[in-house]
């Protein structure tokens, strides 16, 4: 325990680093379990000033279009099962899960793609950006948000270097084993192989720990809504009108 | 310092339990710091190298219930602590499981049958040398394989199941008990379970570190062999750089069933082609009915080999397996 | 000379080699814990060549070990030390064994027999060990104890054995020097000397 | 004329001892203090080193010193392709790097262990023809990859294209280091009815005697007992003493029997190994037994040369053989080397009563085991590669298999090798004759496949 990186001797006797210590998947697991019930704890004690939840009746606006629906559940998706493969052997289940893991990896880096290619030419762009002066955001209650509140772009700009650094380092990795593509050439210098499982496992950390704190927050009462958008795609004009700034973000009405 | 040889055995601890309470007590205390002890061959050379550094030994072999064959009603058990030479020379396994005998009787040479043991030869770790070199490999926990690098030497490595590792399975008893449709009996202190055979061993794609479905406390204590297959028609073959010590670079353990010219059922299972005992099932429905001949041994050579997937010095392999199919068929 | 190695230090050395060998029992004494039983004593009484002797064994000592360099008995010979060359192939309980590939203490009940032991007590060579003569089997020599006592173990067993399973009893000791056919004519000369 | 042994039956001294056990080969000695030794070999095959850090293990109990190159060459290491007794500069794995002494064995390891060595890695090179090549790594001291007798290390370099032909199966075209020739070469292919040509290699396996190059060593009065094996005592007596650097007159060299040799143990510079103990007991002044591993016979044991070659050979229409052109790269491995690759075109030259041989040859270093003479230097590297091109020939030329051994074989009064050495007394016709008779029921005189089936 304690250590971060775990170390090995390559073909020459010379230390090398081999990868994360999987020690610290406990230690984030826990970490991130506590400050959860932390928070819901808190919440809990402050429940009683803000009873009022804006309603979901009335008229509704489109939130999320069904493509981008379709896209953030894939990619939901694809991440758990690239968890679970992932953290599987280290926890000691015996499963075949490489092949599973690639192939999760492969889904995901599609669908990150095709995202990013949507995003910047069909989306709006712009409602995502994280700018200084949304940093002020949190500490002022009467400025309200365009589309998405600072947490959520700052969760979203988090997933979005996590999962890029996965999957560069995925792909790295998925050239060191057999695949239908090529044959592995295993040629990589073990330093080298060892850094790139590094950041794999360090991204996988903070993966595990960001996947936790959305699906906390996607299932927090007061946020449940968010996560309602999600799956139908609206939300009520009450819920806009409560939560965002109609100024920054105009959406049109929802069929 | 990985060249600097090593050839003495280190300081570590021993025991040696007299009776299976103690022996599982021990297992589970000790765990992975414990190394269970057959006969020894398979341990001390990783013991000398220091590439496996266990603190304890156990010793299982003075424990007299995991000792010797014997009938049960529905075919017999072999104690995992019986030695080779035990098994080979046994009349009873002689005369009901000659595949078996046959098998244990060609493991390395005299001497090491005559202290190793059935359990040590069928959990026996694989003979990759990187591996056995010490080296950190995927087996040793580490995250690159060297025998399937491009000047990796691989020429007795794995035609099929590679996942990342290519190590083979080394035992020649391994691939009899899978044909013989045997079962695995693997004790610890939270009671006893049973496995078939063909379930106890374990690939690189579901567990690269271990061999075997046994997990630490778990010790192999017995091996049932069902009357099924007894007195079959039975091959076996084990081709190897050497006739002593060596191990197969490919190894064939068939039984056969006929009634009248044709085969009723088969087991055809190959070694050291893959990380666990290979069964070729499809081979096996596919001679269904037919009779033991040239004919059919030709008819299905290919499907023995079907989605083997060579390495840079192991095509050899290829055509060996499917001509130690093809004698076993003709018989 | 140097300082440093006094005959203190020596003999300090001689000890602490052996006391790092009870580290767990002294971590079990020191701590009150009860030792798990089965735990190896290490002095021991072994047969060897029909003598009892009292030797002090560390646990993971091999036979060879044993034999070559506490009882002096150097006839077992160290060829590779890993159970890959059969030089130091011993008789245990008239089973021939590799010396160097088991444990003293596997052994303290059974009867252990090195290639010194096989002459008679007047001096007479076992028939093993007047046939090899007889056919000049050993060249170099130092495959030659190993072989002897497969042979016998052969005889032990099997009074008349053939050619070929004279072969395959001795297939588990290597000859560099390539003297198979005259340890084979040894084997099948000892059987007539046997008679 | 009375002969003490010839024609007579008698018991050679040592077989009594052998088959007792009682016959002391190096390691069966032990003197009183005596201490045990072991080696830190090199895990690279080419490396520098740069620091070794032994205070962890020189501080265990029951460890008594460390023996390092410094100790051994105080003024810098000998400038040789020889195997040295130690060194900081490897060029091959498992040469060694230190000895250390201690109680025993088990303890000797585990300090080893605990040493910690800093190396520089230098390219290295496995095949002598990637060395060859230009830009490959080259496997001696200084960037050099081959050493010229009298004039030290250098460096031989091809071309790239040179190298490919040469892989691909051509002839070399570049200048060999070493050049032998008799007979008239074209004239001789000029009358040959079949000319094979093609290209080999083998590679040099260990000597691997059972007995390991154990030694045991200690100094009484000034002088230095040493036992070990060697296969010609008194040759090996001048020259190990030499290697430690002890007048002959205080050298006692004990050699009661000897674990095989097959070559290596015929010189000391084959074995400089015996001189640690030698050197480690003088150091800390206690007998010293170093039993070498078996996994050390493979490393600094020695091996044949390896030889690359391509080959051609032509026959008369009647299967004599006329020519032969002999062209081979030697694998001189990290340390040693020989003078195989010439024996081989000698033994051709000898073994058939070839008109005109011409051999070329180039040796080159690689960082693999150290290499040295073992039993038939070159003709055990030759013999699978000329045996079926005679084969091959009988074939094609329509003359038996045996017949085109016995009209090439040598007879009395015949000459062999570029100095035409006259030979006084061959019969290798009669051995010949006597194997055909034994093996009269496989038909020796049979023309074993016609030339259409000649595709094995």
């Amino acid at each position: 325990m304690g250590e971060i990186v775990r170390f090995k001797r390559d073909v020459w006797g010379e230390e090398v680093i081999l990868g994360v210590s999987w020690d610290l998947l406990y230690v984030v697991f826990m970490a991130i379990v506590i400050l959860l019930i932390a928070h819901a704890i808190v919440m809990a004690a402050l429940a009683k000033k803000n009873l009022e939840r804006p309603t979901g009746e009335g008229r509704r606006i489109v939130r999320h279009e069904s493509i981008d629906r379709w896209f953030h559940w894939l990619m939901a998706a694809s991440i758990l099962v690239l968890i679970f493969t992932g953290v599987a052997p280290i926890i000691g289940l015996r499963i075949a899960w490489l092949d599973i893991h690639w192939i999760s990896g492969l889904i995901l880096t599609f669908l990150v793609i095709a995202h990013i290619v949507r995003a910047s030419f069909w989306q709006d762009f712009k409602s995502m950006l994280l700018m200084p002066k949304d940093f002020a955001e949190p500490f002022d209650s009467a400025r309200k948000p365009g589309k998405y509140y600072f947490e959520q772009k700052g969760m979203h700009w988090a997933v979005t270097v996590v999962v890029l650094a996965v999957i560069v380092t995925g792909v790295l990795m998925f050239m060191q084993i057999d695949s239908p593509f090529w044959e592995r050439t295993n040629s990589m210098p073990e330093d080298q192989l060892g850094l790139v499982f590094l950041l794999h496992g360090l991204s996988t950390l903070a993966l595990v720990a960001l996947a936790a704190t959305h699906i906390y927050f996607a299932l927090r009462p007061e946020k449940i809504f968010y996560t309602r958008s999600m799956i139908s795609g609206w939300m009520s004009e009450d819920e806009l009108a409560a939560n965002h700034d109609p100024a920054k973000w105009s959406p049109k009405e929802a069929d | 310092m990985v060249a600097t040889s090593h050839d003495v055995m280190p300081d570590i601890e021993l025991y040696q339990p007299a009776d299976e309470a103690t022996a599982l007590d021990l297992a589970s205390r000790l765990g992975n710091e414990g190394w269970l002890l057959g006969g020894g061959q398979d341990t001390y050379g990783w013991l000398k190298d220091r590439n496996k550094n266990p603190s304890a030994m156990i010793e299982l072999t003075q424990i007299d219930a995991w000792k010797g064959i014997t009938e049960t009603v529905d075919g017999i058990e072999i104690g995992a602590v019986t030695t080779l030479t035990d098994i080979a020379r046994d009349p009873l396994i002689q005369s009901r499981f000659g595949l078996l005998a046959e098998a244990a009787g060609i493991v390395a040479s005299p001497q090491i049958r005559n202290v190793g043991t059935l359990g040590g030869n069928l959990i026996q770790d694989t003979r990759c040398w990187y591996y056995r070199r010490g080296l950190d490999c995927y087996r040793a926990g580490g995250n690159i394989c060297y025998a399937d690098s491009p000047e990796g030497l691989n020429r007795e490595h794995a035609l099929f199941g590679a996942s990342r590792c290519v190590a083979v399975t080394p035992s020649d008893t391994a691939p009899a008990l899978v044909a013989l449709d045997a079962t695995m009996v693997i004790s610890s202190t939270s009671g006893q379970r049973e496995i078939p055979a063909q379930d106890f061993f374990v690939g690189p794609d579901r567990d690269i570190l271990n061999m075997t479905v046994l997990n630490e406390g778990e010790i192999l204590t017995a091996v049932r062999i069902p009357n099924t297959w007894a007195n079959a028609e039975f091959y076996f073959e084990k081709v190897a750089d050497r006739n002593v010590w060596d191990f197969a670079l490919v190894n064939v353990a068939a039984a056969f069933r006929t009634s009248g010219e044709n085969i009723e059922d088969a087991r055809i299972v190959c070694g050291a082609v893959e990380c666990v005992p290979r069964r070729l099932q499809d081979v096996e429905a596919a001679i269904r009915g037919r009779s033991r001949s040239d004919s059919t041994a030709n008819a299905v050579a290919d499907m023995a080999t079907a989605g083997a997937r060579p390495l840079n010095y192991n095509n050899f392999k290829v055509p060996l397996m499917q001509n130690l199919v093809k004698r076993a068929i003709r018989g | 000379m140097n300082p440093k190695l006094t005959r203190r230090r020596f003999i300090k050395g001689v000890i602490a080699s052996g006391a790092a060998a009870t580290t767990t029992a002294a971590w079990y004494s020191a701590t009150g814990q009860e030792r798990p039983s089965g735990f190896v004593e290490r002095l021991v009484r072994i047969n060897v060549n029909g003598q009892v002797r009292n030797v002090d064994v560390e646990p993971q000592e091999t036979l060879a070990s044993t034999l070559r360099y506490k009882l002096g008995l150097t006839g077992t010979k160290l060829g590779c030390n890993r159970g890959e060359c059969g030089a130091c192939t011993v008789l245990v309980n008239d089973v021939p064994t590799y010396a160097c590939s088991v444990l003293t203490h596997s052994f303290k009940n059974d009867r252990i027999e090195t290639v010194e032991g096989l002459e008679s007590a007047n001096g007479d060579l076992h028939p093993v060990q007047q046939a090899f003569v007889e056919e000049l089997a050993p060249q170099c020599g130092y495959c030659t104890p190993g072989q002897i006592m497969s042979a016998v173990g052969l005889l032990r067993e099997n009074a008349n054995p053939t050619r070929d399973e004279a072969r395959h009893a001795l297939a588990g000791n290597i000859c560099r020097c390539g003297s198979y056919d005259s340890y084979l004519d040894g084997v099948m000369r000892a059987v007539e000397l046997i008679g | 004329m009375a002969y003490m042994h010839i024609g007579k039956d008698f018991t050679p001294p040592d077989v009594p001892g052998k088959v007792t056990g009682r016959i002391k080969y190096a390691e069966d000695y032990t003197r009183e203090g005596m201490v045990y030794a072991r080696l830190l070999t090199s895990p690279i095959p080419h490396a520098r080193v740069l620091d070794i850090d032994a205070s962890e293990a020189l501080a265990m109990d029951g460890v008594f010193g460390i023996l390092t190159a410094d100790d051994v060459y105080p003024d810098g290491e000998p400038q040789s392709t020889g195997l040295k007794i130690l060194t900081n500069e490897p060029t091959l794995v498992g040469e060694p790097i230190l000895a250390l002494a201690a109680v025993d064995e088990k303890t000797a390891e585990t300090a080893i262990a605990a040493i910690s060595v800093t190396f520089e890695r230098l390219p290295f090179v496995l095949d002598p023809l990637d060395s060859l090549a230009e830009g490959g790594g080259n496997a001696y001291p200084g960037d050099t990859n081959t050493f010229v007798f009298r004039q030290g290390f250098a460096t031989e370099k091809w071309t790239a294209d040179q190298v490919a032909s040469f892989r691909a199966g051509n002839e070399p075209t570049a200048e060999p280091q070493q050049t032998v020739e008799y007979g008239d070469l074209e004239a001789a292919f000029a009358e040959s009815t079949y000319v094979y040509e093609g290209t080999f290699t083998n590679a040099g396996y260990p000597h691997m005697s059972m007995e390991p190059r154990s030694a045991l060593a200690y100094w009484e009065n000034g002088k230095l007992y040493l036992h070990g094996g060697s296969q010609s005592l008194t040759a090996f007596a001048d020259g190990i003493a030499g290697i430690i650097g002890v007048p002959k007159a205080d050298l006692v060299f004990i050699n009661e029997a000897t674990g095989g040799g097959f070559g290596q143990r015929a010189r000391a510079g084959s074995v400089p190994v015996y001189a640690v103990p030698a050197k480690l007991s003088q150091k800390i002044n206690r007998p010293v037994m170093m039993r070498a591993t078996r996994e050390e016979e493979f490393t600094i044991g020695g091996a044949r040369q390896g030889l690359t070659g391509w080959i051609k050979v032509g026959f008369k229409p009647d299967g004599v053989m006329a020519a032969c052109d002999l062209w081979i790269v030697s694998d001189n491995g990290g340390k040693g080397g020989g003078a195989d690759a010439f024996s081989a075109a000698d033994c051709i030259s000898v073994l058939y009563q070839t008109d005109a041989v011409r051999f070329r040859g180039t040796a080159i270093g690689t960082n693999t085991a150290h290499r040295g003479a073992q039993r038939g230097p070159g003709q055990n590297q030759i013999a699978p590669i000329i045996s079926p091109i005679m084969d091959v020939a009988a074939d094609e030329l329509g003359v038996s298999r045996f017949d085109i051994r016995k009209i090439n074989t040598p007879m009395t009064g015949d000459v062999g090798g570029p100095q035409r050495i006259p030979f006084t007394s061959a019969y290798m016709p009669e051995a010949l004759e006597m194997a055909g008779n034994n093996l009269d029921g496989m038909n020796v005189n049979h023309v074993v496949v016609s030339k259409t089936a000649a595709k094995w």
